[in-house]
């Protein structure tokens, strides 16, 4: 039991400091390409402790309060369903417990308790800020069900912890199996991961900050560090999924920090889709390329 | 943290009790990140671009763009303030989180500058908001701004940017100068209720 | 139905208006049923204080009117007190005159390409564009002594003669910024995105344009082949070899390319100027003695400049004293930026509104002085 | 024949009672004409000759002769001419029927000069405060409102912390007096 607690504040650590090392990156890198020196790379780890050291913070009832702490609860059970290693009892959270459909329900529900808090604050830029999430959402999860279909029904199990473990050589890593499952999860990856051309939720110079509008002080550096976990709960997510998982932690870095790049090289050279652009992209490419695939797949079952 | 400069160094062993530990660290973090809500109340407006883009760079030094006032530490107003946008200013004050510090570039919202004789420009700023650097110049250069808010950076890790603080305490003052200025068209008394201990309205 | 419309104000604190005002809109979902700009956040009475003013101590404020782009102004203000008062201008100023203009031209264009990168989401487009913008304010400072307002173009001719050195440098610049178009390209105005985002978005139909009296690149954009430089040439615009661009399309698309056509008509009529400056030292027309009070003659007179926006129109009244009696500034933004802005955002969605603001080259300083 | 702006001046002359005109310079005329007479004027330029643009509404205030002087400048894109049409109307309570029918962007330059003259103009559509918000009192742009009194009146200039100011020619001459005195001095 302690070991269970223990391991989970360990994870919780471990997300944390990895997603600001990897932030602080993506701000580096950004300036570079913006020829420009750029902030420290422990930046973002300065600007979270300010916003938790402001004196106040903006309040708008209990539902409001509730909003961040649902979002940072629902970040870390999906955190603790996920395997970081294999072959290993370290990190593993309850993921013997549960199974890759429960956790693509546990990741909605931080947007859902953010739509909670951002309704009751009435500020109507992050009203839309979630309405645009949520059309989002719709595009997103298409392609990223089907790869994940694709997926379970190649290795044969629901399990994370079990395909992980399927993945024991690099020609049997999932992204070398089933190249279109992951082709088709790298658009829904992108896009979950909120890099442009799918930023639509948080554009400035559309909606403010969308969501986080009315989001100030101490709400603010938990969304913000909710933000960065989140996004290495998909890495790690993707790196057991397709990479091959990872036996320990410099491995899981370096598979997790490839696919960051990625992401980090799509989000800095694009600008940004419009809400509807985004779905319409969504539901062209990354759903035909899904379909054929499990067309196929069933062709040859 | 090795960026902490010799000038921070010798700060921090000069504090003796722990709480003023507390206090300075709190106030480094406080000055090592800066969101900046950058108004475009006039014409100094044009060099926040050249101040936060690739030649002269505010991100190295922490600064960085905020883009709701409920997020930012620092507003940034740049130049003339007209009335119609005085009153958006103060709303804008008002919704900003503590601590929060305003910087106020150019002449004008120090003396009126070239428009002392416009009759829609004010011509104090500091009498309608606690205003903590002004950087004069017509308009002040992109280094200029930088030197700004190094003197902001300054004034926070002393702990004497506290111009909420100044704002809370003497908001009646406040309030009866904005009200000069907007007569009976102030903003509309919730904007700042939370300033009052007792609710009082204006 | 109506409960389903929200109504927002977007402005004049907010990341997506270009400057300080204000457009009100009434939102279902996120298509704009309904707009209104508000405007007179940035007034500050100017024609009030040119009254105020004698014809020196208001040369050196009309700068003010515009931000991104002072220098239309001041050739304005200039060539109207000239025109008013008589005076010849010698041709080495004019030349001087041309080249400050174009170079002005320049760094609005730059300015405006940074802006509609950064109204699409696009990061890296504004941080490129605003540094190199800066290289040609540091050739001003190097001419005039002021990066962004350079009270340059006195009535009468140009304040300064050039320093030594000055056309080789500009010349240099010229053959950076032209090795730089081309990754311009590539970033912003061959994106897939920003194609699919630009294209049909914004449109100005020909006779509307017409109608409404739009001008500049706006204009152009229409398929319309006016420019001030050409249909009435000032300075030395009429020796100079220019085309006028134009696109057919009338979209955010067609405007974008009109301007980035602008910036290669721009690099080589400097690149002229550099060959034909003519090496004579006057720059100065013979002066009313007594500098400190010019009696400008009753009359009044109506100069345009082409600006990067478009055109720019003084209506100048002197009265025969010292001061002028009445200095009615017409920007470019004036036409577009109120009425016609509220009718095109109609039926466009709010992620819109940044991106045609900018592409029209909307300023609010010029519509409100 | 090449159009020329005398020709154009000759015609509508002829058609209208014109109070006097003048060729300003190259392509810019001026028309004066009665208020009752503008939009006539207005009308023939836009749709018989082919002024499509208004390019704006120019307005003066001859506060020693009590009137103010409106011209609205018309403007062909086929022959790059532009046409002043003046009127004169009272500096009090005077009001011109809008032109927003014949050219739509007039509703703002009218707009503007309702706010800042005071003048009124029956028809405009957008007729309400523009730059201004909540002004009472005199319009800012007439020549007697004195911007100057109206600033010491509602605005507070700085007084204290100008302790230190110096009046600047009185110093420079000072300095000027220093630095000859020291070279006399040197020359001595």
């Amino acid at each position: 039991m302690l070991f269970t607690i223990f391991n989970s504040l360990l994870a919780v650590l471990l997300t944390y400091s990895m997603g600001m090392l990897y932030y602080g990156f993506y701000r580096i890198g950004n300036a570079r390409i913006h020829r420009r020196v750029g902030p420290p790379l422990w930046q973002n780890v300065i600007d979270n402790i300010k916003l938790f050291a402001k004196r106040e913070a903006p309040g708008h009832g209990i539902m409001f309060h509730l909003g961040p702490v649902i979002m940072t609860a629902g970040t870390i059970t999906s955190m603790l369903f996920v395997p970081f290693l294999k072959d290993s009892a370290w990190l593993q959270g309850f993921s013997s417990y549960g199974n890759l459909i429960l956790l693509i329900y546990l990741m909605v529900v931080g947007p859902l308790g953010n739509a909670l808090a951002v309704g009751v604050s009435g500020v109507p830029f992050g009203v839309m800020g979630v309405t645009r999430g949520l059309t989002r959402l719709i595009g997103l999860e298409v392609p990223f069900f089907l790869s994940v279909a694709l997926l379970m029904s190649g290795s044969g199990t629901i399990s994370i912890s079990e395909i992980m473990m399927a993945q024991d050589s690099f020609s049997n890593w999932n992204m070398m199996a089933h190249p279109a499952a992951f082709i088709v999860s790298l658009f829904s990856f992108v896009g979950m991961m909120g890099a442009s051309p799918f930023d639509v939720v948080g554009a400035p110079v559309e909606v403010y900050s969308g969501p986080q509008a009315e989001f100030g002080g101490k709400y603010l550096g938990f969304l913000a560090a909710q933000r960065v976990m989140f996004s290495m709960v998909k890495l790690i997510l993707w790196v057991d999924l397709f990479l091959g998982g990872a036996t320990n932690v410099f491995i899981l870095m370096a598979k997790s920090f490839a696919l960051f790049f990625f992401y980090f090289i799509v989000g800095a050279a694009f600008p940004r889709f419009k809400t509807e652009q985004a779905v319409d992209f969504m539901l062209k490419l990354p759903l035909i390329i899904g379909i054929g695939a499990v067309l196929v797949r069933f062709w040859s079952l | 943290m090795d960026n902490l400069n010799k000038k921070d160094k010798a700060q921090l062993k000069e504090l003796k009790s722990p709480m003023a530990v507390v206090d300075w660290a709190v106030n480094w973090f406080r000055k090592q990140s800066i969101f900046m809500l950058a108004y475009g109340t006039g014409c100094g407006a044009i060099e926040i671009p050249p101040t936060v883009t690739a030649r002269y760079d505010a991100e190295r030094f922490g600064v960085r763009g905020a883009a709701t006032p409920r997020q930012a530490d620092v507003i940034v107003l740049s130049g003339y303030l007209a009335v119609k946008t005085l009153k958006r200013v103060i709303r804008t004050y008002e919704q900003m989180q503590e601590p929060k510090y305003v910087i106020a570039l150019g002449s004008c919202p120090i003396n009126g500058g070239m428009y002392w004789d416009s009759y829609n420009t004010i011509k104090q700023l500091d009498r309608y908001l606690p205003v903590d650097v002004t950087v004069a110049g017509c308009m002040p250069r992109p280094e200029a701004v930088l030197e700004g808010f190094m003197a902001l950076k300054d004034k926070i890790q002393r702990g004497e940017a506290e111009g909420a603080r100044d704002y809370r305490d003497n908001i009646e003052k406040y309030k009866n100068n904005q009200k000069e200025i907007f007569g009976d068209k102030m903003l509309p008394g919730y904007t700042c209720d939370w300033y009052f201990s007792d609710g009082g309205s204006f | 139905m109506a409960q389903d419309i929200i109504t927002i104000f977007h402005g004049p604190q907010h990341p997506g208006i270009t400057g300080n005002m204000s457009v009100e809109l009434d939102l279902l979902g996120e298509t704009i049923k309904r707009a209104e700009t508000h405007v007179g956040y940035l007034h500050r009475g100017f024609e009030k204080m040119i009254e105020r003013r004698t014809v020196l101590q208001a040369f050196t404020i009309v700068c003010r009117i515009c931000v991104p782009e002072p220098d239309p102004n001041e050739e304005n203000f200039a060539r109207g007190v000239e025109e008013l008062m008589g005076l010849e201008v010698p041709e080495k100023a004019k030349w001087l005159r041309t080249m400050v203009l174009e170079m002005a031209r320049l760094q609005a264009q730059m300015l405006w390409f940074a802006g509609q990168g950064g109204s699409l989401g696009h990061y890296i487009s504004p941080q490129w564009a605003v540094a190199d913008r800066d290289l040609i304010l540091d050739l001003f400072e190097e001419l005039t002594g002021g990066r962004v307002y350079h009270m340059y173009i006195t009535p009468g001719g140009v304040r300064r003669d050039l320093p030594e050195g000055f056309l080789g440098r500009l010349g240099h610049f010229l053959d950076y910024l032209e090795s730089r178009l081309p990754e311009y390209d590539n970033m912003l105005l061959r994106n897939p995105v920003f194609l699919e985002r630009a294209r049909g978005v914004g449109i100005i139909d020909p006779a509307t344009a017409r109608e409404y009296g739009v001008v500049g690149p706006n204009l152009r954009a229409c398929g319309f082949m006016n420019d001030i430089r050409k249909d009435e040439p000032y300075e030395m615009y009429g020796e100079v070899d220019f085309i006028v661009p134009t696109e057919t399309s009338g979209d955010v698309y067609g405007r974008a390319m009109v301007r980035r056509a602008e910036i290669e008509q721009s690099i080589s009529i400097l690149r002229q100027i550099i060959r034909r400056m003519p090496a004579e030292k006057e720059i100065m027309a013979v002066l009313p003695k007594n500098h400190r009070k010019w009696e400008v003659p009753k009359g009044d007179t109506l100069v345009k400049t082409e600006s990067a926006r478009g055109e720019y129109s003084y209506y100048m009244v002197g009265d025969g004293t010292d001061k002028l009696r009445r200095v009615q500034v017409k920007g470019p933004s004036a036409v577009h930026a109120i009425t016609l802005l509220e009718e095109m955002l109609v039926d466009s969605q709010l992620s819109d509104v940044a991106m045609i603001m900018n592409s029209l080259g909307t300023n609010p300083p010029e519509i409100e002085r | 024949m090449t159009e020329t702006i005398d020709n154009l001046l000759e015609r509508i002359g002829r058609n209208f009672q014109i109070t006097g005109q003048e060729v300003k310079k190259a392509g810019l005329a001026a028309l004066h004409c009665s208020q009752e007479q503008l939009h006539g004027v207005l009308i023939y330029l836009k749709e018989v000759e082919k002024f499509d643009t208004l390019t704006m509404i120019g307005c003066a205030d001859w506060i020693e002769d009590d009137y103010f002087e409106l011209s609205y400048m018309a403007y062909s894109f086929t022959t790059f001419f532009t046409v002043m049409v003046k009127i004169r109307v009272s500096r009090d309570g005077s009001s011109v029927p809008t032109v927003e029918g014949i050219w739509r962007q007039a509703r703002t330059f009218e707009r503007e000069i309702h706010e800042m003259f005071g003048v009124d103009f029956p028809g405009n559509t957008r007729l309400k405060e523009f730059f201004l918000e909540n002004w009472q009192g005199m319009p800012p742009m007439k020549r007697d409102f004195d911007t100057v009194q109206f600033v010491k009146d509602h605005y507070k200039l700085r007084e204290e912390g100008r302790e230190g100011a110096c009046n600047v020619s009185v110093e420079r001459k000072k300095r000027i007096d220093a630095k000859k005195l020291e070279l006399k001095k040197e020359g001595e």
